[in-house]
């Protein structure tokens, strides 16, 4: 059963590997093609809208919005909980849904105290 | 200095071109034949059709080309083929060009204007190919303290990534590439990949602008990554199964978008959301931050992007097609055979005498069909519609989308317990 | 509105008073018919003039619409206050430096507008000062007219005055390596005329 | 507390280890908004963001200052208007209007009657033209790219209007000192009946795709506000101080040549938004439809459009000041004339340079997104405010 499910996952590789091989040749036929004019330093500098670029491009950087990406990191494995309760749902006798109804209960609580954290200003 | 013409004579056409033609056939004949021959004796060859390849039998092949289709019909069943050309890579990819081309011309009926118009003679038809063209030579300009790994192997781990999701699409009964059981969460698994190739290549860009958009970007696909699973969810309810193919077959009388209006809507938009298009292009607001994670590309590192980032709309719009509005399903329009009866020879090459498969080619027809449709709808919003903010994009993914998912996960359950859908249900085909 | 507009039409008017002393080569033709000063702009003008006395006012010229007042740069805040608080100008349009190498002197002028009064609105009210050109400095009406911030800071930047008390007296238009004279002065010249 | 802390990156720097302290500046990026972005124009500022908030920012003009006040003391008083309309290439009808009435007071000059309503008429239509291309960018600036192709388009009814009447599509030094260059051509006022009112219907098309679009409210609404007193305190023009509630229009205020004549309203709104700032526009162009159609009504049907002017006129010894109301507010000329045939000092006081004020003001404290909202419907011409 594993070996097949494995199996089963080898055509994602190859693809994965043939959009590699098509992609490849066009930055070497691109890297061969086009001119290469490097005696200019000032052209190699990041993108600062015409001028010298002041500070890092790599700094501490705090968007408002972390709340929401610690969120996501819970319910992603809810979703994921979800789906392995939907694919059995057939399965599962009619009286297996009320635990999945408490547990999303519970689920939204917590989401909508985590939503009103993130939407009060001033935390972040 | 000026150059003139020679003077054109429509003879002198006619010979050139005879010319070429008898060029081509001495070089096969002299050089091409015995390359062939040497390989057919030397590799051995699977056999085909019970017969082993021989030399013989190729040249035989020439006189009567039917004899050339089980061939065909081998190569098209092998696992390169799906990979490499049909429901696979090609395929996707020229969905892409078209969809390159298509909204070019009507974002620009939309507007008033012409869009592209000289390049090809006929509405501009090759313009994506200049494009392409422009693209190879221009010079590729790495700023310095840029990641330069990074910054190389990200445009090529976005096609590929993006491919990776078209070879879990199917296209027809048993036309897909991967038939995973779990290919919806494969399909999830594979799309979260997309906003770690912009962070790290904005990251590795060292820019200011680059980063904001990468940041920007992570925030806007994990506010839609949940409504996205979510929406998807209440179709695997309905079918009770986390296959593609079984999804897709499982709508067989009524297709889901009956039953899901709200999830159809919802994984839509959030499907824009994940594609970076209007209104939900803020990674890429031009006017606030440069060009947002892609500030700093140019030549082929952004034109690799922009393939995998169509081939992607591709992949979203064929998935909405086959969650939601019942795959392949369609009339049967095209015969079911070309030809009755023996036919050999040229005929036998025209009609595809065992290879062609009219329920196939109708699933291919309507699938194709619906994608399209679906792509348009994508492209209709770039026309009509101003970019989104981004604490208003939170807030609609988080408060609003969300609810609206399990509002409809509760339907499809109320549906599955009331007996109107699922195993004997009330609705269900056979 | 008043009926102050009515008698302005796109009409000609005729300057009643030359600017106090502006550098003429000749004297210019004498101006052909007087108008009276209108009574509207003279009771403006007549509220400052009680208020800081004739000594501290020159009243230049009273047209309709249009009123230009001297003042002495010591006193310039004090009644721009004044006119701001009692009078009703709100903004400054603009304000303007003009170069006098003959009196080697620079003018520089506050027009002042009003959008809060309705009698007002089609008045501007001059407000000049003058300094001394060699070494230019005046009092910054920045905290009277806030809207005066920019024009101030361009005027620095073009004719080298120097505004007391103004946040930034900064280079503002020209190139960031400009290294000549301020370029309204009269001896900064054009490269080829 | 923080001697504690001290003592850590003390102890930790002997082991070789490095703290890094984060002040307040740490999280501040500093970003260059312009020359060279696609949502600046030529113009730049610097912004600091905190996060996705605007701290501080910075205009810094001067990209485009090509100097005009010092080029008018070089030529004299006509030969001064083709270079003057540069600033403003739309809108050249108004920025010459202007100039035109400063001189013309100078010098004491009465313009013919027909000449009065043909220059109105082409500074409603310049005023039209100017503002389909803000109104365009605007559109572009917040992502909606068919609102940057309509107006754009629609621009060509005005711009073949005025070429018919110039003979110059843009750039037609058309008003001058003493009236127009020429007269209106015939057939003129029913071509421009006709596009008026084919421009009408598509600004109701406009409402229908952008301004009622609710993306466009939700960003535009509450979104940089600038209340009435900061308005009048700043000493914003144009379209900008109408949206915050103040009705002052030039044309109303101190109507010029025959505009005390025309019937039409100051269009103001209340709430002082970048959304009303986008309204006010759109109000005025429909307004100035209504204008249009009073002034072709209204024109004498035949007579002199220009005073004879002397070759080369002397102002008399004295100095002007006259505004009209521009596509960006009011657009003042402050000409000193010293008795020579050219000006002693011009002083051009524009709309852009005083709306610019307001940009820092509204900026600071606003998100990252709403950058162009704000910035753009400030009505700010960079090469108007550069001169």
């Amino acid at each position: 059963m594993p070996a097949q499910t494995v199996a089963q996952f080898t055509p994602v590789i190859y693809m994965l590997g043939f959009g590699v091989l098509a992609s490849v040749p066009a930055l070497i036929i691109s890297r061969l093609l086009s001119p290469r004019r490097r005696y200019n330093p000032v052209k190699f500098l990041p993108m600062e809208c015409g001028q010298m670029p002041t500070g890092e491009g790599r700094s501490h950087f705090m968007m408002q919005y972390y709340a929401y990406i610690l969120m996501f990191v819970v319910f992603d494995v809810m979703a994921i909980f979800l789906y392995t309760w939907a694919s059995a749902l057939f399965l599962i006798p009619r009286a297996a849904t009320l635990p999945i109804m408490a547990f999303l209960g519970i689920m939204f609580a917590a989401m909508g105290y985590a939503l009103y954290l993130a939407g009060r200003k001033g935390i972040w | 200095m000026a150059t003139y013409p020679q003077e054109y004579r429509f003879g002198k056409f006619i010979a050139s071109i005879v010319w070429v033609v008898l060029w081509i056939v001495i070089i096969i004949s002299l050089i091409g034949l015995p390359i062939i021959f040497v390989i057919l004796f030397y590799v051995p060859l699977p056999p085909v059709n019970g017969e082993v390849l021989t030399p013989y039998l190729f040249l035989s092949m020439m006189v009567d080309p039917t004899r050339t289709l089980p061939i065909v019909h081998f190569i098209i069943h092998t696992d390169i083929f799906k990979v490499a050309v049909f429901p696979g890579f090609s395929f996707a990819a020229l969905f892409a060009a078209v969809t390159i081309f298509v909204e070019r011309k009507f974002l620009a009926k939309m507007q008033l204007r012409i869009g592209p118009l000289y390049c090809g003679k006929i509405e501009g038809i090759l313009q994506l190919l200049a494009d392409g063209l422009k693209l190879i030579a221009k010079e590729i300009i790495i700023p310095s303290g840029a990641d330069k790994p990074i910054f190389w192997a990200a445009p090529i781990a976005f096609v590929a990534t993006s491919a990776a999701v078209v070879a879990l699409i199917p296209v027809a009964p048993g036309w897909v590439a991967a038939n995973v059981n779990v290919g919806i969460i494969a399909v999830f698994a594979i799309l979260g990949f997309f906003p770690l190739i912009a962070l790290l290549f904005s990251w590795a860009s060292n820019s200011k602008y680059p980063f904001i958009g990468g940041l920007r970007a992570l925030h806007q696909m994990i506010a839609f990554e949940i409504p996205f699973f979510l929406s998807a969810l209440s179709a695997v309810i309905l079918s009770g199964s986390l296959n593609l193919t079984d999804i897709a077959k499982a709508q067989h009388p009524y297709w889901y978008i009956f039953f899901l209006p709200i999830s159809a809507f919802v994984f839509f938009i959030s499907s824009l959301a994940e594609l970076e298009r209007i209104p939900f292009d803020l990674p890429e607001a031009e006017s606030e931050i440069v060009a947002g994670w892609l500030t700093e590309t140019s030549g082929m590192i952004f034109g690799l992007i922009q393939l995998g980032s169509y081939v992607k709309v591709y992949a979203l719009s064929a998935l909405f097609v086959i969650l939601f509005l019942g795959g392949w399903a369609g009339p049967q329009i095209f015969p079911k055979e070309l030809s009755h009866g023996p036919t050999a020879g040229l005929m036998g090459l025209l009609t595809l005498q065992g290879v062609y498969n009219g329920v196939t080619v109708n699933a291919i027809f309507w699938f194709v069909v619906k994608t399209f449709g679906i792509i348009m709808l994508m492209l209709l919003p770039r026309g009509i519609s101003p970019r989104i903010r981004i604490d208003i994009l939170l807030h609609t993914g988080w408060y609003k989308l969300i609810v609206l998912t399990f509002i409809n996960m509760f339907i499809a359950l109320a549906l599955i317990y009331g007996g109107i859908l699922g195993p004997g249900g009330l609705l269900t085909g056979h | 509105m008043s009926q102050d507009q009515n008698n302005k039409s796109g009409s000609s008017i005729t300057p009643s008073q030359p600017p106090s002393s502006t550098p003429a080569k000749a004297a210019a033709p004498p101006t052909k018919e007087r108008t009276e000063a209108p009574a509207f702009e003279n009771s403006l003008v007549s509220q400052i003039v009680s208020r800081f006395g004739d000594y501290k006012i020159k009243v230049a010229y009273i047209r309709p619409l249009r009123i230009k007042v001297n003042v002495d740069p010591t006193d310039i805040i004090e009644v721009a206050t004044f006119i701001r608080d009692n009078l009703g100008f709100d903004h400054a349009e603009s304000v303007t430096g003009t170069d006098y190498p003959k009196d080697n002197q620079i003018e520089v002028i506050y027009q002042l507008g009003s959008y809060s009064k309705d009698d007002i609105a089609a008045h501007i009210l001059s407000l000049a000062t003058r300094t001394n050109r060699d070494d230019a400095r005046l009092p910054s009406l920045t905290n009277v007219y806030k809207s005066g911030e920019y024009h101030e800071r361009e005027t620095f930047e073009m004719l080298g005055v120097y505004f007391e008390g103004h946040p930034r007296n900064e280079r503002f238009l020209l190139p960031e390596d400009w290294a000549d004279l301020p370029p309204l002065r009269k001896e900064f010249r054009i490269r080829g005329r | 507390m923080a001697k504690n802390l001290e003592h850590q990156i003390d102890e930790s720097e002997k082991l070789g280890m490095q703290i890094v302290k984060e002040s307040e500046d740490d999280r501040l990026m500093t970003l260059s908004v312009g020359p060279q972005h696609p949502g600046s124009g030529h113009f730049r500022f610097t912004v600091k963001v905190d996060g996705d908030y605007v701290v501080y920012c910075d205009p810094d003009p001067g990209y485009v200052h090509r100097g005009e006040e010092k080029m008018c003391e070089y030529r004299n008083f006509i030969q001064n208007i083709p270079h003057l309309e540069r600033p403003v290439i739309h809108d050249s009808a108004n920025i010459t209007y202007s100039y035109s009435l400063a001189v013309e007071e100078l010098v004491g000059i009465q313009v013919p009657r027909r000449g009065q309503f043909i220059r109105a008429i082409a500074s409603e239509l310049d005023r039209q033209i100017y503002t389909l291309y803000w109104l365009a960018i605007y559109g572009i600036f917040l992502g909606h790219s068919t609102m940057f192709m309509w107006p754009t388009g629609d621009r060509e009814l005005f711009i073949d209007l005025m070429d018919a009447l110039s003979g110059a599509r843009v750039t037609h030094a058309f008003n001058i000192p003493g009236g127009v260059r020429n007269d209106m051509p015939s057939g003129f006022k029913d071509k421009c009946l006709r596009n008026i009112s084919y421009f009408e219907k598509r600004l109701r098309e406009y409402e229908d795709i952008f301004y009622t679009n609710p993306l466009f409210i939700q960003r535009t609404e509450g979104v940089g506000i600038l209340t009435k007193e900061d308005a009048i305190r700043l000493g914003v023009t144009g379209s900008v101080l109408r949206a915050s509630g103040v009705p002052y229009d030039i044309r109303k205020a101190e109507p010029y040549d025959v505009y005390n004549e025309i019937d039409f309203k100051v269009q103001y709104m209340k709430s002082g938004d970048s959304l009303a700032r986008a309204y006010v526009p759109l109000l005025d162009m429909k307004e100035s439809c209504h204008i249009m159609r009073q002034l072709l009504d209204k024109m004498p049907e035949s007579g002199e459009v220009r005073a004879k002017l002397q070759p080369n006129p002397k102002g008399p010894l004295g100095e002007a000041y006259r505004r009209v109301e521009s596509g960006r507010g009011a657009l003042g000329y402050y000409i000193v004339s010293d008795g020579s045939p050219k000006p002693y000092r011009v002083k051009i006081s524009v709309g852009s340079f005083r709306n610019m004020i307001a940009l820092p003001h509204l900026l600071v404290g606003s998100k990252l997104a709403d950058m162009p909202s704000v910035y753009w419907s400030l009505n700010y011409w960079p090469v108007e405010a550069d001169r």
